[in-house]
């Protein structure tokens, strides 16, 4: 199965890599805080004498000052408070250095969150350089990128731990996130904000590409689909063009313009289908088109009544999509 | 007994907490002389009522946030539907002001134990109040704005409708005592309840003029 | 008979002057034996029994107004809810033990995670704290019921419908299925499918208005009705914890209200408050949300407080260290936990300096919290340890809370809760919380009070095997999941692939889950057993200190024959010489109390206290009626009114024998 | 157990069997596996026939009161352009849709037929395009359009332009069968 770091701990991105510096200062003072209280509960407990229900409580405490105790304890809430103030400190410098992220000559995407699957259209100064993916996203590493998220239907949330924080997609409030890959290499991202029955299979895969492996990469996306090559694959087109295929799907270079789901355009390059819930396998690509009920039941697509040889037509089809 | 207490010093001691002090007999503390009801923070249903208006209070305040809100969030405002007509909000604000009058008048007579006066006010106060209601309904038509037409048009019916719900159920309320007090015999705890009931009305009234502000003036600034 | 009966101008002529001389011969005036000042056995006291007397049956059962019976019945439901959501966190962890897994489907998993959310917070943390305020402080400030019993009654019976038909709904597939958030437009009109959300919104209207009954009528029979004496120092802080929790449901829950009736309104009416095609705002309902959401936690946060402040000072055999320093640290709380409801929505696109501010406050309320376990320690550090049962529970709060709270200082970072928003690791910080701060010290109190519930003691060895099971079944479900949020897994997801690496941390979690729930089995059957054959326990089996223990285990129906009179904080402890001990001079042949000032508690007025009555049941019926009527059409919220409005007239109407009744003791101020 | 906590039981256990009796059919949420063809009732193009008059329309549309089938009758109406012509409705090139006047008959087989088979004047045919439960579920959202399926589960608002009153405060419209109009230009 595809793996893809998916690690709050394991940051490949700038600013993944501010919030684990911050975590760094987190955990051991918390930690530290913890184990002294534990100590002190623990002390109290062994030192203090033992009683039962019946020994006479100790009145005389009512009426005296207790000094010493009370200057421990005004001592340990100072303590407290200034390590209170030194994780606020540390935090709002994390906050800084992230909005501070470079982000001279960006990459912008617009990323739309719908019932269970993303659509990334990539924006170009030049309208007729961009292009629409869905689902993956390729960016070139150590370049920053800048992705708007519009929300379309319920509120979804765009988050890759090992590259940065998440921040939701909401209907009427478009909002930015920025990021850069240090690294390159495959993060995997989920959806985290509660958006229906598929909201646990609504993954999207970020793979970070050398910058002229990411252009080679776009310049294909680019292009229209290629003409089909075998005569079953120009069956499966036809097929995908007649049924209910295309009242849904895109396929740029064919009459199937419909933008409800996932642009199939380049979908055979694609490491994920169904928004990462199954490996882009011809055997996962027929078992999902045959009743994608029972892999994700909800999902908006419906399962069809396909014959076997029609089916297999489809899938030659779809595998010439790279 | 000294020269008899004047209204106003009478009504004073009446309200001031603990004016008849409990009498050490031994090691008891004898309550018997007390007295079996008192007026304002004396009486829990003060503090009943005090709790419900500020629960009241909190949904007004936090409805007027949503408010504004969203008229904050919308380039022009109302964003669909027009502001509701002056003229009968603002007929409807005086008439609030003077309906406090009879309740001023009952809640001084219930603690002057008077039940005759506070029959009187209190019929004075149900009538009065059909005007008010009369025109809340005439406010209704003149709102220019349906509920689905709009967010605007959706807090205005809210914010309208709250108030409204809260003037109808304290209207009743104000029936059901002035019922009351025509059913013989009369114990000194209904007249607790008068005071109380108009005391509630004043927060019925303070609470109509920000929400009026908010609804007919909103739009037309 | 001089009682003043006469005098009150205008009195009608109906009360003919023979009908009340017949019944002064009756009731007590001034100078018959029959005043109570005497004590336990004497002639008062079996007066005090009739007057304060339930009819038998259910009759009885509906119509009391007693806030024991009252108390005990909301702690039993909503205990009887905590074992039913249970149950159902039992099915998620088994539908999450295993990737891919399909013991549930997502419909039913939605169903089965929301339903577990909304049980435990609306139907069983609120509920259950407020049963035992309702049950506890009226006998720890020395009265005899509460202020309002007849709407607490009420509120029962809301509280009661609601949830049944929340639950009803989850049996008939119509469970809601949004989260116990309900974040719109999930839970709006289009994407809130069906009548799942609709009955969600009834049951918020129903569980908040239940809590503002009962939150009034405590925050009144606090401030107004404590024994003589017991000026705001000597409170206890179990009756301070509550006064404020009251005075913050009291402003918070208002919120959730509005925001359910706003979503309801879009529902069924077509408003467009969270629409933004027409000009409406999705962030409306998580600001509404959340400025309940967090106070709502803390309600359910000082109550458990409150049980360790009267656990601790029982068990170290000492007074409370630093009282006034809790005290204020209770209230700094209460005041602070509205200033943070936006660390929530960090995840949103509020601006950023905003968000900071709200990092700034979520760490200031730590400090607070930090004064009160910093002085719980001084006091066992400096008393002597008895270590029962309840001082165990108590000890495991420490543990608990205190790393919990600790998470929560981080998860209040912004930055750092960008990563862990939404994930594992914010749901091992919440159960952390709300389980160490809040259950942990909820079955301590139920160890501790159980013996003046029902006047046996709960078994100490089960209660061991109970704690030491519930506390490594919690360590064992909930800390992995710190480190399954860090690894990236998100809430509420029905499933998770293989790929992802999460399988084994959540199978150690799902095993640590099985253990949490055989405690909770032993705890039911301790309290069976105990229920029926265990150890008679006397007044005060803790020889503890407040005044709940100086009355009868379990207590009769007016609490004290009479009425105590308090000289200091301690007052079973400390003996004054020359301070009157008791109250005398209210009538025992009817329901009397006594109304006392705000600050110093002197004597102020005697306050009769109103009959059972069946209309607090009848009234709660109507309303929920209306309730549901309301969702199907408009004319339901107009025509559906009139029922309840007749209920509460009649629950109002004053009935010819009690005016009697208290004209005859009436005096006039 | 005392009795009268017994009797309170039992109370409780009778509310929740009458709520349940209510609501249940119409929250059951169908996760289709694929269907086979239903094989719709012919739509006769002549008036004449020997013997009497047969309108075989026993297809029950099992989604008439099902909510969740009726909220997504309304997304694909939306979805595969029904709204192109016939508006949310109120009818455009196509006819209307709220109104009590039924062409084709108001049936669910009918107005199934309808869908799959196309019909003069402009509506495309959709069999084989569109999936089986898929057109059921449009069948019974046009139905619940002129308030013909039970308003407990027609779908609410839209989070969109507020464009008419919502399918479940529609009020139900009788329908009227209107003879189709054969060759000649519908009105």
């Amino acid at each position: 199965m595809i793996g893809g770091l998916h690690d709050v701990q394991a940051p490949a991105g700038a600013q993944a890599q501010a919030i684990v510096g911050l975590w760094h200062w987190l955990l051991p003072i918390c930690t530290f805080v913890f184990v002294a209280v534990m100590i002190a509960l623990g002390m109290a407990l062994w030192r203090a004498p033992r009683a039962g229900t019946d020994t006479a409580p100790d009145v005389a405490l009512l009426s005296k000052r207790e000094p010493r105790v009370t200057r421990v304890v005004i001592a340990a809430v100072a303590v407290s408070t200034l390590l209170l103030l030194v994780l606020l400190a540390v935090s709002v410098m994390t906050d800084r250095a992230l909005a501070q992220l470079p982000l001279e000559n960006a990459l912008h995407i617009e990323l739309t969150g719908y019932q269970w699957w993303w659509e990334a259209r990539y924006d170009d100064p030049d309208p007729s350089r961009m292009f629409t993916t869905a689902n993956e996203l390729h960016v070139p590493v150590g370049r920053p990128v800048i992705v708007t998220l519009v929300g379309a239907d319920v509120i979804h949330s765009f988050w890759v731990p090992s590259l940065a924080g998440k921040k939701d997609l909401i209907p009427g409030r478009d909002t930015t996130v920025s990021f850069r890959a240090d690294r390159a290499g495959v993060y995997r991202g989920q959806c985290a904000e509660f958006c229906g029955y598929q909201h646990a299979k609504m993954a999207l895969y970020v793979i970070a590409d050398p910058p002229d492996d990411y252009a080679r990469w776009a310049e294909r996306q680019r292009a229209p689909a290629a003409e089909p090559s075998t005569d079953e694959a120009r069956r499966g087109r036809d097929l995908f063009l007649a049924r209910s295929c295309a009242m849904c799907h895109a396929i740029n270079g064919t009459t199937a313009q419909a933008r409800h789901a996932p642009d199939l355009t380049h979908v055979a390059s694609r490491m994920t289908i169904a928004a990462g819930a199954l490996e882009n396998t011809p055997s996962n690509r027929t078992a999902w088109i045959l009743d994608p009920q029972q892999i994700k039941p909800g999902t908006k697509m419906p399962s069809e009544n396909i014959a076997p040889q029609d089916l297999a037509a489809l899938s030659a089809y779809l595998a010439s999509l790279q | 007994m000294s020269a008899p207490e004047g209204t106003r010093a009478r009504r004073r001691r009446e309200s001031t907490p603990a004016s008849i002090p409990a009498v050490r007999r031994g090691d008891a503390l004898d309550v018997a002389d007390l007295p079996s009801y008192g007026f304002g923070t004396r009486s829990l249903m003060w503090w009943g009522t005090a709790g419900m208006s500020t629960i009241e209070a909190m949904g007004f305040v936090l409805m007027i946030v949503v408010y504004f809100d969203l008229k904050s969030r919308s380039l022009v405002w109302p964003n669909e539907g027009h502001a509701p007509d002056l003229f009968w909000g603002t007929v409807n604000v005086a008439l609030a002001v003077i309906s406090i009058v009879p309740n001023i008048f009952a809640d001084a007579a219930a603690k002057d134990h008077n039940v005759r006066k506070v029959r009187l006010w209190m019929i004075a106060f149900v009538v009065f109040g059909l005007a008010l209601l009369g025109v809340r309904y005439l406010e209704f038509l003149h709102l220019n704005v349906r509920w689905d037409a709009s967010a605007y048009g959706s807090a205005v019916w809210v914010l309208f409708g709250l108030h409204t719900f809260n003037l109808i159920t304290n209207y009743l309320d104000s029936v059901v005592v002035a019922a009351v007090m025509f059913k013989e015999p009369i114990d000194g705890k209904r007249l607790v309840d008068v005071a109380e009931n108009s005391g509630y009305w004043w927060f019925i009234v303070l609470s109509w003029i920000p929400i009026y502000a908010v609804v007919y003036w909103g739009p037309r600034f | 008979m001089s009682a003043g009966s006469g005098s009150l101008s205008g009195l009608g002529s109906a009360a003919s002057p023979q009908v009340l001389r017949e019944r002064a011969r009756v009731i007590v005036g001034r100078g018959e034996t029959m005043l109570d000042g005497a004590g336990w056995g004497s002639q008062a006291e079996r007066a005090l029994h009739e007057a304060w007397r339930d009819e038998p049956g259910l009759l009885g059962f509906l119509k009391t107004t007693d806030h024991k019976r009252i108390g005990r019945r909301f702690v039993v439901t909503s205990f009887a809810f905590f074992v039913a959501a249970g149950i159902l966190a039992a099915v998620m962890r088994m539908q999450l033990a295993l990737p891919d897994n399909h013991v549930v489907g997502p419909d039913l998993y939605n169903q089965i995670f929301t339903m577990h959310g909304t049980t435990m917070m609306f139907i069983f943390a609120v509920p259950i704290m407020q049963g035992m305020a309702v049950y506890l402080v009226p006998l720890l400030v020395g009265t005899r019921n509460t202020a309002f019993p007849r709407m607490t009654a009420c509120a029962y019976w809301l509280f009661l419908f609601g949830a049944l038909s929340l639950w009803t709904g989850f049996a008939i597939n119509a469970g809601a299925d949004a989260g116990w958030f309900a974040y719109v437009p999930l839970a709006g009109p289009q994407y809130g499918v069906g009548k799942r959300e609709d009955i969600w919104n009834n049951l918020i209207n129903l569980s908040e208005a239940m809590g503002l009954m009962v939150a009034v009528d405590l925050a009144t029979v606090i401030l107004k009705m404590r024994a003589p004496g017991m000026s705001l120092r000597r409170m206890p802080i179990f009756v301070w914890a509550s006064l404020v929790t009251s005075m913050m449901i009291i402003f918070a829950m208002p919120s959730v209200m509005l925001a359910a009736n706003l979503a309801q309104f879009d529902r069924t009416f077509g408003t467009h408050f969270f629409n933004p095609a027409e000009g409406g705002d999705v962030l409306i309902w998580q600001h509404l949300f959340w400025f309940f959401g967090h106070p709502e936690v803390y309600f359910i946060f000082l109550p458990g407080l409150a049980f360790v402040s009267s656990i601790i000072p029982t068990f170290a055999r000492r007074p409370m260290f630093g009282h006034d320093a809790v005290v204020l640290s209770l209230i700094a709380t209460g005041f602070l936990s509205f200033g943070l409801w936006v660390h929530h929505m960090f995840a949103t696109n509020l601006p950023e300096v905003g968000k900071g501010f709200f990092t700034a406050m979520s760490l200031l309320i730590a400090i607070p919290t930090a004064v009160q376990i910093f002085c719980w320690i001084a006091t066992l550090w400096t008393g002597r340890i008895d270590l029962r049962t309840p001082l165990l529970f108590v000890l495991g709060f420490f543990v608990i809370l205190v790393l919990g709270g600790l998470t929560g200082i981080m998860v209040g970072s912004v930055p750092f809760d960008l990563q862990v928003h939404d994930s594992y690791f914010v749901v091992a910080h919440l159960h952390y919380v709300l389980l160490g701060g809040a259950v942990f010290p909820l079955f301590g109190a139920f160890f501790y009070w159980f013996p003046k519930f029902t006047g046996r003691m709960l078994d100490e060895r089960l209660g061991r095997w109970q704690f030491w099971l519930f506390f490594v079944g919690f360590n064992v479900a909930f800390f992995p999941m710190h480190l399954l949020g860090l690894a990236g897994m998100p809430r509420r997801i029905y499933t998770y692939g293989a790929e992802t690496g999460w399988g084994t941390l959540n199978l150690i979690a799902t095993i640590g889950a099985g253990v949490i729930a055989l405690s909770v089995l032993l705890f039911i059957v301790n309290v069976v057993r105990s229920g029926f054959n265990g150890a008679r326990a006397g007044d005060n089996p803790w020889h503890a200190s407040s005044l709940e223990w100086a009355t009868h285990s379990p207590p009769p129906a007016f609490n004290f024959v009479v009425l105590p009179v308090v000289a200091s904080r301690e007052p079973l402890w400390t003996r004054e010489a020359d301070e009157p001990t008791h109250v005398s001079g209210l009538s025992a042949q009817t329901r009397e109390g006594l109304v006392t000032t705000v600050l110093d508690a002197l004597p102020d007025v005697r306050y009769s206290y109103p009959e059972p009555s069946i209309w607090p049941f009848i009234a709660a019926i109507t309303v929920v009626g209306w309730l549901f009527w309301s969702n199907m059409t408009e004319t339901g919220m107009f025509y559906g009114l009139i029922p309840p409005a007749i209920a509460f007239v009649a629950w109002y109407w004053p009935t010819r024998k009690e005016t009697v009744e208290q004209l005859l003791l009436e005096r006039k101020p | 157990m005392t009795c009268d906590r017994r009797r309170a039981c039992v109370a409780a256990a009778v509310f929740v069997a009458a709520v349940a009796m209510t609501a249940c059919q119409r929250e059951t949420r169908y996760f289709e596996p694929p269907t086979k063809a239903v094989t719709p009732p012919p739509v006769r193009l002549s008036q004449v026939q020997p013997g009497a008059i047969s309108t075989d329309t026993s297809i029950e549309s099992k989604y008439e009161d099902t909510a969740y089938a009726l909220s997504e009758g309304k997304r694909l109406f939306g979805w595969y352009n029904c709204n192109g012509c016939h508006a949310n409705g109120g009818g455009d090139k196509g006819p209307a849709l709220m109104d009590n006047v039924w062409i084709y008959g108001s049936k669910p087989a009918q107005i199934y037929s309808t869908i799959v088979e196309g019909r003069p004047n402009g509506m495309p045919s959709f069999g084989g395009h569109i999936p089986e439960n898929e057109v059921w579920e449009l069948v019974a959202y046009v139905r619940s359009l002129s308030g013909l399926a039970s308003s407990g589960a027609a779908p609410n608002r839209a989070d969109a332009m507020q464009v008419k009153k919502p399918e479940n405060n529609a009020e139900e419209q009788k329908p009227v069968e209107a003879a189709p109009s054969g060759a000649s230009e519908h009105p």
